[in-house]
């Protein structure tokens, strides 16, 4: 049995190229798709279109697609939604910077010393356990109801997935690095920087995807107090006033927040990581 | 069909390779290489650290899909490969990873008597992360002489092994040979070794086959035989290699300090 | 959907069909309902399938009859007309009230430790809790109608009355005023009046508490039918209820709400003795204020009250009482 | 300058052991410290202890430590902990089973496929992105307010971190060995049995410590909406009556379910992984 | 001080090993190992495949803490190690690699000197993973090279490498020890480049040095130098191979198939 190979084959071989060895071996995924990322979600758009152009969905459960232009057009021209995303993404960077800084520096101190995990490991399980929603009295009651009190829930909010991943990372770095940085006598300084940063770099980044849609989820619970601006207070008031559209509008665009932080820090993993060769390559 | 090892011949052979070019980036590794192996040949690869070899067998071994090149490859449809690196599943145990990819009944006994020929019978169970380097290389090498593949590529099996096990390798790979007869293609850095088993041997240089050697020394083939020698002094030459006696090592003043 | 017209849709001034088919199913968000009816034995008695659920508030409400999932919702003043305003149209089908409303009120305004509010007068410039949207906000801008405030001579702080951010947002005096209802009224200064929290009365009626449903569900005979035989034994059963308050308290607010009996007892008295009115003109009076309040607030067009009430079932609620007592 | 290593000296050798050259230049994280894991929790509980003993911590807020016990012991006694948390632990069980079988294998077919990346991987992130209280309108909708619609949403979140951490550990599989798998002609399906899961599972197992919490902290959501049980049920009773005693059992317990729930997962990675050299070794 | 290079000396040695045992579950590795090694000395370590050169490399870079065992070691500070795996961090680039650790000005110069030297001039930006698998094994070279250690633990460090570039290895590492004069432990598989590299080459069996010879062969040393050919054959003894004449392979039929 021989089969032939042709990777783009010379037109002057006389041999023809058969069958392709590798696309008939491929385990892999294959060759990346052009404008793939954008397939599901104009899919999940064409449904939708169609589901509400039908009639199959309920336009006062789930608005049509151009009703939510329309709202969203309206609510851009009263300048509703510029000031509330305005406030809204002033929240969330403020609770990302300080959960993101908060969070690694835990997961260093954690990751490299027993004491540090034994101290701050369980605490920050128990943490992110217990609901949001519940730990708001005693937040209110420690920082009150004001921006200082909505950026630290963010931050608490953001602090732990940025913690556990990088944690995660970091403890799996293969011991035989470490065997390395200890040869070369690396400085504690320098071993963070070479070889702990870099090795849970992955784990890092895959944390900074969640913190990023924490960041906005913790919005809606933090702007249902003692505020008048913000997406998330507009989507709770549109709930409690039943007002579909606008929900719908605040769902789009939280749907589409999460796809361009996600897509952000996706190509920032490519670029970052641009040293592995893995199945996705 | 030709009974002569090597040169041109018109039958159909295991592997034949035209104008294969390849490069990375801007530095072109194989230049319009060629080269055909018969069926049940047994082709030894020398060259330099970096010329090639390893990205030639990786394109046997439809593996450079990423790569940019052009060339016409024909190669059997049963390879087997044993990489550079001895390239073990982590996670799986010793005997796993010996079998992994066989089916049927045998596999389980068969893994266990390969494991045995290459001298870890007991290791079983071992993760590969707890055998020494020369262990990881015998563990490829008898993951790769379970299977029967009709092309046979090694990427240095024998490069962590040390003298005694590795004529215990060569007996193993040479009765495989035997019994089955596939195109063999092996990368060796060890010139000796290239000639006690090849029937032909290549150097590989500046992206194509600089110098090919068959290998008409009679067996057993003993180092000491004046034509061992010459085919040697030859190939070292290929190499760039010139004259057998070593660089000499500085004399050493041994009482200062 | 809600719309799936029958075969013979009932007109909305159609009289109300006397028997209720066979196979009609009716699904009621009234939990407090349930556990009434099955204490007084009666929860059996109905003619038609019935699956309770446990849904209550607006929000819920509304998002469950959207779903079709709910047939009828008990809530107050608010939610019909926002689910009005947002297409939704329901009806109100019973209507309840409290016997001597000023001193049975639902709500009382709870006073930050320190604030020093005594009398309404002394809200000016105060912060004041607000949820637009939710009973508590609406009855806090009639409360500072009723002071001759306006909103700019106070600070609205928005907050959600839900579970007992009220409470804490008072004790920890990040709001000065804020309404509490229900348990809280009580537990608020017991807990805090040591610091110097207390409550006071606002003054106001804010005991409506109604039954409402789908237009869509009305239009069905089968369940109009079934509903006017859910609003009777409704009755009957808020009657049970003020006249047997010690199995209330044991059956409903220790057993199934987890309260203290001292608890429960308070808030029995608390609620003093339902008055089901034969007559809805007062009530649709005071809803057409309210409307007009939140018209004024939110920007939307100003609703005919009496619109928002189904008067076919008017007296179905004080009769079955009137025979049932 | 020589150092002396002494492991566990002989005590017949006469060179004294001077110093530990392995603890000097240790760059790892050290030994395990016994009962480390329980220091952390302790620790919490300690301050909270002090805090209300001394007052620091106001006892309406956050009730105190033998409060807890002492209406932990009530709830117990009227039955009312053993058969909410009953109720409750069938739907996350439920949910989780559910949820992790979904989460794989979207992620096997998206981690596997081109198109399948292409048509899964959007709408996941913007589920993802998605509040899940803004969720709940269409769940109802389509799914009703009855058991279905509860144990649906806690499959939605939990497959959400099984999929992404399954598909990020998938895609980050080393290529040398799928270029095995190639070489060895791995059928597809052993290919996933031998190479793909195993190696996906470290991202497997951290995407289960999210997602079992993320079970728990679902069920506050959908024991919301008409259920008469369950712990969620039970804290947002508790909540509505201003019970702060029993809204810190329900934190307690939930805290307590995390701990838990974690340190299993970790004790099935230590197993499972057990291959691994890694820095936390 | 005493010139002799090896044996019995009173003199303080820049590595002493007492008694050292080391198991891996319930295999012994290293039972009770005696050895020395003085400043400037350098030594080549034989044994098969599985004796365990790794296991003492490794115990005396002070990295088998987890390993049960008992026994003195007395090492230098200044340690230098190339491993057996090349262990490149695969997330900085060629240079950064080589200069891992070096503080100061003139580390960035120096590293592009060593990695000139071991001949990869030009690829300093390369990640580790572009390189072939002797490219690799010299970037460990150069960053072992470019410190300065008082002892070089060297595990099979030119395993990967072609003849041309072997030599041109050695001759890096002895300027280096001409240079530096540390104390080299050298683990290869090659018994004639320990003959030509080392000062005394020592052969590790069952968990001890089971054979221990001084290279007392002139340099330049000359592989047909009957001294030479009288230590390796001796050595080869040690190792287990018995015969120079290799094997002989099965002569093969090569008109059959
Ligand atoms: N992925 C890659 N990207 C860029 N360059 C590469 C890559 N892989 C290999 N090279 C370069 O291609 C050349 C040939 O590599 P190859 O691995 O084929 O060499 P080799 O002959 O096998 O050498 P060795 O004997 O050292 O293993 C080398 O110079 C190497 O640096
Ligand atoms: N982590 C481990 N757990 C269990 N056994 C181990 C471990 N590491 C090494 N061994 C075993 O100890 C023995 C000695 O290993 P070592 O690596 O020292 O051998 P070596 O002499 O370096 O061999 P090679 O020449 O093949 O590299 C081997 O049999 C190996 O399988
Ligand atoms: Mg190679
Ligand atoms: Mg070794």
């Amino acid at each position: 049995m021989v089969a032939t190979v042709g990777t783009r084959t010379d037109s002057t071989s006389s041999a023809p190229a058969r069958s392709s060895l590798r696309t008939r071996r491929r385990l892999g995924p294959g060759r990346p798709i052009r404008f793939g990322p954008t397939i599901g979600p104009l899919l999940l758009l064409t449904v939708w279109t169609a589901g509400s152009a039908t009639g199959l969905l309920d336009e006062r459960v789930l608005s049509a697609p151009w009703t939510v232009v329309t709202t969203t057009g309206e609510l851009i021209e009263s300048g509703r939604l510029q000031a509330n995303l305005l406030t809204s993404v002033q929240r969330v960077a403020l609770g990302l910077g300080f959960g993101v800084v908060l969070g690694t520096a835990l997961a260093l101190v954690s990751g490299l010393s027993r004491w540090g995990e034994a101290v701050i490991d369980g605490p920050v399980q128990i943490k992110r356990a217990i609901p949001a929603l519940a730990l708001m009295p005693l937040l209110i009651l420690w920082l009150g109801i004001g921006e200082v009190m909505k950026v630290s829930t963010i931050t608490l909010g953001v602090f732990v997935p940025i913690y556990i991943h990088t944690h995660n990372g970091l403890r799996g770095i293969d011991s035989r690095y470490v065997e390395l940085a200890e040869t070369v006598r690396l400085s504690r300084r320098a071993f963070i920087r070479r070889v702990v940063l870099p090795g849970a770099l992955p784990g890092f980044l895959l944390g900074m995807r969640f913190a990023v849609t924490t960041g906005w989820l913790f919005l809606v619970v933090v702007e249902q107090i003692n505020s008048t601006s913000g997406i998330g207070y507009m989507m709770e008031l549109a709930r409690t006033y039943g007002q579909t559209d606008i929900i719908i509008v605040g769902l789009v665009l939280y749907g589409l927040l999460g796809l361009l932080s996600d897509g952000a820090v996706r190509l920032i993993e490519r670029r970052a990581l641009s040293w592995r060769r893995t199945l996705a390559d | 069909m030709a009974t002569h090892p090597g040169g041109l011949t018109t039958v159909a052979p295991a592997v034949r390779i035209a104008e294969l070019t390849r490069s990375y980036d801007d530095r072109t590794i194989l230049d319009s290489l060629d080269l055909e192996i018969r069926a049940g040949e047994f082709v030894a690869l020398l060259g330099q650290s970096g010329s090639g070899k390893s990205t030639l067998l990786r394109a046997l071994a439809g593996l450079d899909g990423e790569v940019a090149g052009t060339g016409l490859i024909d190669v059997p449809g049963a390879v087997s490969v044993v990489f550079q690196d001895s390239r073990l599943l982590p996670w799986l145990r010793v005997h796993d990873n010996v079998i992994l990819g066989l089916t049927g009944p045998g596999a389980a006994e068969q893994g266990r008597e390969s494991l045995a020929e290459v001298g870890l019978a007991g290791r079983e169970r071992a993760w590969p992360n707890q055998l020494s380097g020369g262990e990881q290389q015998r563990v490829a090498l008898a993951r790769s002489l379970v299977r029967e593949p009709e092309l046979l590529l090694a990427d240095e099996p024998f490069g962590a092994l040390d003298a005694l096990t590795r004529i215990r390798m060569h007996a193993l790979l040479r009765s495989l040979c035997d019994r089955h007869r596939p195109a063999v293609l092996l990368v060796t850095h060890d010139v000796d070794e290239a000639i006690v088993l090849a029937d032909r041997v290549l150097v590989l240089d500046g992206g194509r086959i600089a110098a090919e050697q068959l290998i008409d020394v009679d067996t057993p083939r003993n180092s000491a035989d004046p034509r061992f020698a010459e085919i040697r002094a030859h190939l070292l030459g290929a190499l760039g290699v010139t004259g057998e006696p070593r660089e000499p090592r500085e004399p050493r003043e041994r009482s200062r300090d | 959907a809600g719309d799936d017209k029958t075969v013979s849709a009932l007109a909305a001034d159609a009289p109300l069909p006397a028997q209720v088919p066979k196979g009609t199913k009716l699904i009621v968000g009234d939990p407090a309902v349930k556990v009434a009816l099955t204490l007084s034995g009666q929860i059996d008695k109905f003619s038609f399938d019935i699956e309770w659920a446990n849904i209550s508030g607006g929000p819920q409400t509304t998002e469950a009859f959207r779903a079709d999932a709910l047939d009828i919702g008990a809530v107050a003043e608010i939610p019909a007309i926002h689910a009005t305003w947002t297409g939704l149209p329901v009806k109100i089908v019973a209507s309840k009230f409290r016997k001597d409303p000023i001193n049975h009120p639902t709500y009382e305004l709870g006073i930050a430790p320190g604030a020093g509010v005594k009398t309404l007068a002394d809200l000016r410039g105060k912060k004041i809790a607000y949820s637009p949207g939710q009973a508590q906000g609406a009855l806090m801008l009639r409360v500072l109608k009723k002071a001759g405030l306006t909103k700019n001579d106070v600070t609205l702080v928005e907050l959600p009355s839900t579970g007992d951010v009220y409470v804490n947002a008072l004790a920890s005096k990040q709001v000065d005023v804020a309404p509490l209802g229900g348990v809280n009224n009580k537990r608020y200064p017991v807990k805090y009046g040591r610091d110097g929290a207390t409550t006071i009365p606002h003054g106001i009626r804010d005991d409506p508490s109604h039954l409402y449903a789908r237009t869509s569900t009305l239009q069905d005979p089968a369940k109009a039918a079934a509903i006017a035989e859910y609003v009777q034994a409704w009755a009957r059963a808020a009657r049970w209820v003020y006249e047997h308050p010690q199995e209330w308290i044991e059956g409903y607010y220790v057993k199934d709400q987890g309260l203290t009996p001292e608890d429960g007892r308070y808030l029995v008295d608390q609620a003093g003795e339902p008055d089901i009115p034969a007559d809805w003109s007062e009530a649709i009076a005071r809803h057409q204020e309210t409307i007009e309040l939140l018209a004024a607030e939110t920007g939307n067009p100003v609703l005919k009250a009496g619109d928002l009430y189904d008067l076919r079932y008017e007296s179905l609620g004080a009769n079955a009482v009137k025979g049932g007592a």
